[in-house]
């Protein structure tokens, strides 16, 4: 019983971290038809640069928030310095040119900062509650990662859907041309999107880092479960999102806990086979479209 | 007044426009006509900064449109129906109307309903991705769409295409209402050159990237020789 | 060089018909009850506004749509969970509006791939590259050409098809879809984005095609499908409202109010408006 | 002959010159300096480069300069036969000295016997470095085994902690398998729950949560060091208190404490006190111990020839195997030859004074590393002995008590001075 | 011009063949190991562009194939029964049913949920082996025993170039005849209507479909081909690397694939080759460069991977249809300007600029 709360309930704390991680590639998604492969190491630099401030001695928060604004820079940095000349190309080489920044970024940061384990704080407690006799493996952290992530997707959708900067995003990521012919300013709506992904994605560095290790490959198996989640959920749906990293987590904790963690990846695998067998578009997909 | 002087495109060793000049006066409707391949496409495309010339220039009421961006037509009260593909499929039909106003910096729900009102069809269809029109709603949505920006001048590329005689003739209908109410001026690219230049008042004429002739529409209209060698009718 | 005609015995010895066919997306009927028939080397008109069902009517018969009800039949076989991909190996073959071209293969290698149901060898034989299948490709290409070289198009066969003019575009697909010899042939709107001159030269090309094959013709061009066609059908909300020769249905009153416009000549209000339109939704 | 060949067919002289020269000797490594082990492991190479270029700077092994290579392999065993092949193919490498990995070195290790590069110290606890050496005759085993460590491990609780419940943390390859292996001889019915995590998972939160569930209140984890640092924040997070083991591999407590270091207020006060209490074992002193003459050697040495960063564990490892192929090249004479590397070490490898705690087992018939090791408690980040140095070997060997190579002390100028054998 | 396919085809590769025996021969026996290592990594790339390039599916799960052959083959190896051409064979054969099967899967999906489920296939396969611990050798991995090089391969390069054929050398053989052969095939049926048939269904499935092409077999056929060249691909790395073990197979190879298969010019085999050469060359020549400039060891070995992400970036900046694609496209263009001549074939030219997926001329096909 306890031990069924408790795989839960950090499988629920680890989905939301794949969630963060598949909020921020279903917005370069929706708002660039890419896929960022470097999202992981982007997200791994912004950690380094609040692990930095807080060794300067200054609060979490600082470098939490140093983080969150040097992931917004980046991002837009990248989109307009990399990705921009491939614009309008096929996409397969801005994805490509994702994964090149990935080599690159891991190779740069190694150097930078070494590749050792360094310990990063966590703002809040790490210590699980306990209930009468019984143990809640829930943190003070662990609330914090699915508040926050909570709040991102809330944010998400409705930027998506109810605002016209959201509207215009969108028009700019299907149909550039169309969107440009209409007045929208497509290179800025990239630059934005890419700086808001780089944003929450290191959001999910600095969740998958509090309380714990970095180094520089820290956030890589984060890529393929986030990847996973993103594309469970449909990979156009923030709510998709949250719900694919949710339902990762969960039965990935308890394929490890009670069958065997060399099988996680399998079971990764087996799920995405079976939801997209019955669902070809992820979970929150839209009916299939008109074909002719 | 929409002038272009002297513009030459090429898409690589193509070349598709040739020193073409003319001029579209405001409140009016110019027809640019020419067979396949002419470069009537091209010469829109052109005009609204989707390619760039090679050489020669563009100019709205005396200001020098030629480098600016694509982007910042529509505010400057330019708007582009270009063929086909206009719709973005994965939008809705509101939401593609929207954007039409939005873009070009002024959405009013009003001209929402003023669209709905003129194909009602649309306004059935509000709420449902644009993938599920037919052809010829998705035309009437590019056709809507460009109205929601409110223009002065509308390059409309080939606007007929796949809609029903009686829908062409109540669009071409409405657009000379807004010539002559609104001061709209209208390029009008058609290959139906015979119902262009019934609504038209000049008519240019592209042939292989070169413009051959320039005339009032219904001369044009009235020259037999000239519609055989260009027009076909 | 004309295509190689079809054996004779199986040309055309069957019709293709429809019968009450029924189809709705949610709330919207795109046909309803619709029943036609196309019989061998007939030239059978579909005309109707913007959103009839037009499309969707091809769409059934292609399988891209599965009818909520009613039954396809061809050649006196009645059509079950038909799959678009199987229609070529029934002598049947449609153009698609918006051309569909393969835009990074040559207009040659295009029509080669509308003729691939004709070619007689498989996989094994494609991969060691054996005479065979050498002897097959000729085969197609020279296939593929004297269709292109019927239409015209056989100086463009190692263009890729966005650098071509629009009208060319349109013959290639056309050439795509006549080079698998059909016995029966749909065409959505083959004609739009052509000129008076070159609509007058498809016409002539469609006529001719009717010595070899029945065509269901979707066209907004009325000059176009008064002359061509033997028969219109014409559609409105998803109904038949009309059929007969074409002469009679150019002077329909209904099919005049619906299609040909009239009143918006004459000023009158639109009958395509809110009432009927919220009508049709279930 | 066969393919026009000529009739007498005399394979070349033995290569045995390859890699040596009048000046100099050239010997390799491969380590992963890239990628998810790099952390920690890339700082070994640094360690015995620092003590090769003190012995090079004070003379060298009989005038000869050592030369050392080290190419990265990302702990990718495809990388490790492409190096490899680079080592001693193009580089003409002597030795392989401290290559890293059990699934790396098993890449590359039939192909070093096949060359007949002499092949010292892999740096794992890997049984099959130096259980067969028929089959392997040119490759030693360096540090102890997983086996013997988990049998000394495993006999000591069984004698004094009878009745508690144990619980197995384990790396999901040779390190949990040998391990497991060794702790059932002696507590077999005394184990109640075996979790195994994937290295490269980082969430053992699973695992950790399933031996609470198992009420053990021994858990022994034989796992690598940030392993160690993630089970304790899980356990942290479940309020799970168990008596914690972990092995030598995994319990390097300055490491681990300085992973530990931050947490937020109140949940860990100071990082040490988190890991006190806990056992290890240790088979060469380490940072904990500066007053060490072993460890004060390490530190001159890196004081003098090391790079940036202070003197770590992982350092101290690659200066202790670098320090073992000094004395190797001294015992094979002023002309060593690769086979007689190979003698030298059979015949007095089992008298090497050295850092380690306990003898090596080279003979013959073993090429297994060190013989033992001793467990200690830590408290305050040091480790407080619980046993004296217990040594022992594979099966059902006994363990026993041997401090002989305790006392061992390192030489005044801190080169060895062994005499050559033969 | 059809009839000459197989002879161009066949020519190609004496040719080939011809400087693959002259290089071997005259270089050492570490450039033998790494021209058997770019072997396989080619016939691996060969087959992903085939997949990617001609059918337009996009695999992140290459390397995941390669571990089947691999795997496979060391298990056949255990027990040196059979010739090697038939574990190759096997190897390939075991890789194509599995491959099968996940083609099956993967022809219904489209763009980034081919990529991915394929990328989860990459991570999943390996714990596979850590499951069945007993069979696979788990972490560790299984030993693969290379068979003796035979008396008459050996006698017959002695003939050629009175050189004894070592171990390395003769797994460079081996890659190297595998990948002429599978080269030769991908080619022929690259220049046949199946590869006809995979570019159609690339460039519009739904015309595709009208046409007669049965969607969902030709993706699954797309697949299988590829799966079969990673399985071949496999089997030779299993042979170079002498061990099969699960971190081998990591996610970086099934990338790394990718990316060279781009580099050199998608939908290319030549590019391939060019891409698995870059691939196997680069990263270790720019380590010696650091190396020698008296770059530490970690900082030589972190300017690998940076040099290569760099190239990398480059390249699709500066030449977007890749190293082979951008080369061809160049001469190309020389050919237009010299003779005005638009007639030529033009069949993997760049699509044309700002085509959007979605919406075409007139709406609705
Ligand atoms: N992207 C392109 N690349 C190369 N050539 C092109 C491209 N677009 C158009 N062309 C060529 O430029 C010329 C003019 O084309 P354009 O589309 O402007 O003609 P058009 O008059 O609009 O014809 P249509 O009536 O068919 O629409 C044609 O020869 C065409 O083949
Ligand atoms: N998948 C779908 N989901 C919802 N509605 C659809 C779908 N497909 C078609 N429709 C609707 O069904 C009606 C008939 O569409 P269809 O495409 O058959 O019209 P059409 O007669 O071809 O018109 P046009 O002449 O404009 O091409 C339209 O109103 C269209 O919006
Ligand atoms: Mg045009
Ligand atoms: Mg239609």
């Amino acid at each position: 019983m306890q031990q069924l709360l408790n795989t839960l309930l950090t499988g629920l704390t680890l989905g939301m971290v794949y969630a963060a991680f598949a909020l921020a590639l279903v917005l370069i998604w929706r708002s660039t038809r890419i896929i960022n492969f470097a999202q992981a190491p982007m997200a791994m630099i912004t950690t380094y640069v609040a692990l930095t401030v807080i060794d300067a001695d200054y609060s979490y928060w600082v470098g939490f928030t140093a983080a969150l604004l040097s992931g917004l820079v980046l991002g837009a940095a990248i989109e307009r310095l990399v990705i921009r000349p491939v614009e309008g190309k096929p996409h397969i080489n801005a994805v490509i040119l994702t994964l090149g920044l990935f080599i690159v970024i891991h190779a740069v940061a190694a150097l930078l900062f070494g590749s050792r384990y360094r310990s990063f704080p966590a703002p809040f407690g790490v210590r699980g509650f306990q209930v009468g006799e019984v143990n809640v493996a829930l943190t003070g952290f662990g609330i914090f990662t699915i508040g926050s992530v909570v709040v991102v997707m809330l944010l998400l959708v409705a930027l998506f859907r109810g605002t016209d900067l959201g509207l215009m995003m969108r028009a700019a990521a299907f149909n550039q041309e169309v969107a440009r012919l209409l007045g929208v300013r497509v290179g800025r709506m990239f630059t934005l999107g890419w700086a808001l992904a780089a944003l929450v994605g290191s959001l999910s560095g600095l969740l998958i880092a509090g309380g714990s290790l970095v180094h520089p490959s820290y956030m890589d198996s984060a890529v393929v479960f986030g990847f996973v989640a993103a594309v469970l959920g449909g990979l156009d749906s923030p709510v998709g999102a949250v719900v694919g990293g949710l339902v990762l987590g969960v039965s990935l904790s308890f394929v490890s806990g009670y069958v065997g963690s060399e099988l996680v990846a399998l079971a990764a695998l087996g799920i995405l086979m079976v939801v997209l067998l019955l669902r070809p578009g992820g979970l929150f997909s839209h009916a299939t479209p008109r074909r002719v | 007044m929409l002038e272009v002087h002297d513009l030459t495109t090429s898409y690589g060793a193509v070349r598709a426009l040739s020193e073409v000049s003319f001029a579209a006066p405001s409140g009016q409707v110019t027809a640019v006509l020419g067979a396949n391949g002419a470069g009537k496409t091209t010469l829109l495309r052109t005009i609204s900064g989707l390619v760039r010339p090679r050489s020669g220039r563009v100019l709205l009421d005396d200001r020098d449109l030629t480098r600016t961006p694509t982007e910042q037509m529509a505010a400057l009260g330019l708007s582009h129906v270009p063929e086909g593909r206009g719709v973005i499929t994965e939008l809705t039909v509101e939401e593609n109307l929207r954007l039409g106003g939005l873009g070009a910096g002024r959405f009013r729900p009003a001209d929402l309903d003023r669209v709905f009102a003129l194909f009602p069809v649309l306004a059935d269809r509000r709420r449902a991705t644009a993938h599920v029109l037919s052809g010829g709603e998705r035309q009437m949505l590019v056709i809507g769409r460009a109205l929601m920006a409110d223009p002065r001048v509308l390059l409309l590329d080939e606007p007929s295409l796949g809609l029903a005689p009686r829908v062409v003739a109540q669009i071409f209908a409405l657009l000379r209402g807004l010539v002559t109410a609104e001061g709209l001026t209208v390029v009008l690219v058609e290959q139906n050159a015979r119902s262009a230049l019934s609504i038209a008042d000049h008519g240019v004429v592209l042939n292989l990237g070169r413009l051959v002739v320039r005339a009032k529409a219904s001369v044009l209209a009235a020259d037999e020789q000239l519609r055989h060698a260009y027009l076909g009718f | 060089m004309r295509i190689p005609a079809r054996p004779t015995g199986t040309t055309g010895e069957g019709r293709f018909e429809l019968s009450d066919v029924g189809v709705s997306f949610g709330g919207v009927v795109a046909l309803s009850e619709v029943s036609l028939e196309v019989a061998p080397r007939q030239v059978l008109g579909v005309i109707g506004p913007n959103g009839a069902g037009k499309t969707t009517l091809f769409n059934v018969a292609c399988g891209f749509v599965t009818p909520d009800r009613g039954t396809i039949r061809w050649r006196g076989v009645t059509l079950r969970r038909l799959r678009p991909h199987q229609l070529a190996g029934l002598g049947i073959a449609r153009t698609l509006q918006a051309m569909g071209l393969f835009d990074r293969m040559s207009v040659l290698d295009n029509v080669m791939v509308g003729a691939d149901r004709h070619a007689a060898t498989g996989f094994g034989s494609a991969l060691l590259a054996l005479p065979r299948s050498a002897r097959d490709e000729r085969r197609l290409r020279d296939r593929a050409m004297a269709v292109l070289d019927e239409l015209g198009a056989a100086s463009y066969a190692g263009r890729l098809p966005p650098s071509l003019p629009y009208a060319m575009r349109k013959r290639v697909s056309l050439a795509r879809a006549l080079v698998s010899n059909p016995d029966l042939l749909l065409l959505d709107e083959p004609a739009s984005g052509l000129s008076q001159g070159e609509m007058a030269e498809f016409g002539s090309v469609l006529r001719g095609l009717t010595e070899r094959m029945a065509v269901l013709l979707v066209e907004h061009h009325m000059d176009l499908v008064l002359s061509v066609c033997d028969e219109i059908a014409v559609l409105d909300f998803g109904r038949l409202i009309a059929r007969g020769a074409p002469d009679d249905v150019r002077s329909d009153p209904a099919v005049l109010a619906a299609y040909l416009g009239v009143e918006v000549r004459e000023g009158a209000a639109s009958p395509g408006g809110r009432e009927d339109n919220s009508a049709r939704s279930a | 002959g066969a393919g026009g060949r000529p009739d007498k067919d005399e394979k070349g002289g033995s290569a045995s010159d390859v890699g040596i020269t009048e000046d100099t000797v050239t010997v390799g490594a491969h380590h992963p300096l890239t990628g998810v082990a790099a952390p920690g492991y890339s700082e070994i190479p640094d360690g015995a480069r620092a003590y090769f270029d003190f012995v090079n700077a004070n003379g060298g092994v009989d005038g000869r300069k050592i030369e050392y290579l080290v190419r990265d392999d990302g702990y990718n065993p495809t990388n490790t036969s492409q190096v490899t092949n680079e080592l001693v193919l193009k580089e003409e490498i002597f030795a392989m000295v401290g290559g890293l990995g059990t699934p790396t070195h098993s890449a590359v290790v039939d192909f070093l016997n096949k060359e007949g590069v002499p092949d010292l110290f892999v740096s794992s606890g890997s049984l099959q470095w130096g259980d067969d050496p028929g089959a392997k005759p040119f490759t030693f085993g360096w540090q102890p085994d997983y086996e013997i460590e988990g049998k000394i491990a495993g006999q000591w609780i069984a004698e004094n902690m009878p009745d508690a419940k144990v619980g197995l943390f384990l790396q999901d390859d040779d390190l949990g398998v040998d391990s497991e292996k060794g702790v059932r001889r002696f507590l077999d019915d005394q184990i109640v729950a075996v979790e195994k995590y994937t290295s490269g998972n980082t969430d053992v939160a699973p695992q950790i949560a399933a031996l609470q569930a198992a009420g053990a209140d021994v858990v022994m984890g034989f796992n690598t060091p940030s392993y160690t640092a993630l089970s304790q924040l899980v356990a942290l997070k479940l309020n799970y208190e168990p008596k914690w083991f972990y092995s030598s591999i995994g319990s390097d407590p300055a490491l681990v404490g300085s992973l530990l270091a931050r947490f937020s207020e109140g949940a860990v006060k100071d990082s040490a006190s988190l890991l006190d209490g806990v056992m290890s074992t240790e088979y060469i002193p380490g940072v904990d111990v500066p007053d060490n003459p072993w460890v004060q050697l390490w530190q001159r040495v890196w004081d003098e020839h090391g790079k940036e960063g202070e003197l770590t564990n992982y350092r101290i490892y690659g200066m202790s195997h670098a320090y073992a192929f000094v004395q190797t090249l001294q015992a094979a004479g002023p002309d060593p030859t690769r086979e007689g590397i190979v003698d030298a070490l059979e015949q007095i490898g089992s008298d090497l004074e050295g850092p380690p705690l306990a003898p090596f087992r080279y003979t013959e018939d073993s090429h297994l590393g060190i013989s033992g090791l001793q467990l200690v408690e830590l408290k305050g980040g040091v480790g407080e002995e619980l046993t004296p140095v217990l040594v022992t070997d594979l099966g059902d060997a006994p363990i026993e008590e041997d401090d002989s190579a305790t006392e061992d002390a390192p030489p005044e100028d801190g080169i060895p001075d062994v005499k050559p054998v033969g | 011009m059809a009839r000459s396919v197989l002879l161009r085809h066949l020519g190609l590769a004496v040719l080939g063949l011809v400087v693959v025996v002259l290089v071997l021969e005259s270089t050492s026996a570490f450039r033998n190991a790494q021209f058997a290592t770019m072997a396989y990594l080619g016939i691996a790339a060969g087959g992903l562009t085939v997949l990617t390039g001609l059918n337009g599916q996009l695999s992140l799960g290459h390397g995941a194939l390669m571990a089947i052959g691999a795997y496979t083959t060391a298990l056949l190896l255990q027990d040196q029964q059979l010739p090697l051409v038939a574990v190759l064979l096997v190897a390939s054969a075991v890789t194509t049913l599995i491959g099968a099967v996940i083609g099956v899967a993967a022809a219904r999906l489209h763009g980034p949920y081919i990529a991915g489920a394929t990328l989860a296939l990459a991570v999943a396969v390996p714990g596979v082996a850590l499951y069945f611990n007993d069979q696979l050798g788990g972490e560790q991995g299984l030993n693969v025993f290379v068979p003796d090089v035979p008396g008459w391969f050996a006698d017959a390069v002695y003939f050629l170039s009175a050189q004894d054929v070592s171990g390395s050398k003769y797994v460079a053989y081996v890659g190297w005849l595998s990948l002429i052969v599978t080269f030769v095939l991908l080619a022929n049926l690259s220049r046949s209507r199946v590869g006809r048939t995979w570019r159609a269904v690339r460039d519009d499935e739904v015309a595709a479909e009208i046409a007669g092409i049965p969607l969902g077999r030709a993706r699954v056929l797309a697949f299988v081909v590829s799966a079969a060249c990673a399985g071949l691909g496999g089997a030779v790395m299993a042979l170079t690397v002498r061990i099969t073990a699960p971190s081998g197979f990591t996610l970086t190879l099934s990338l790394s694939l990718l990316t060279a298969v781009v580099l050199g010019g998608l939908g290319s085999l030549t590019g391939a080759l060019l891409g698995a050469a870059l691939l196997t060359f680069l990263p270790q020549l720019v380590t010696s460069l650091g190396l020698d400039v008296g770059l530490s060891d970690l900082q030589s070995a972190q300017l690998a991977p940076l040099v290569y992400g760099l190239t990398l970036a480059l390249v699709i900046l500066l030449a977007p249809a890749g190293i082979v694609g951008s080369v061809r496209a160049r001469w190309r263009r020389q050919q237009e300007r010299a003779t005005h001549d638009y007639d030529l074939p033009t069949t993997t030219a760049p699509p044309s600029p700002a085509r959007t997926p979605g919406d075409e001329p007139g709406g609705d096909k």
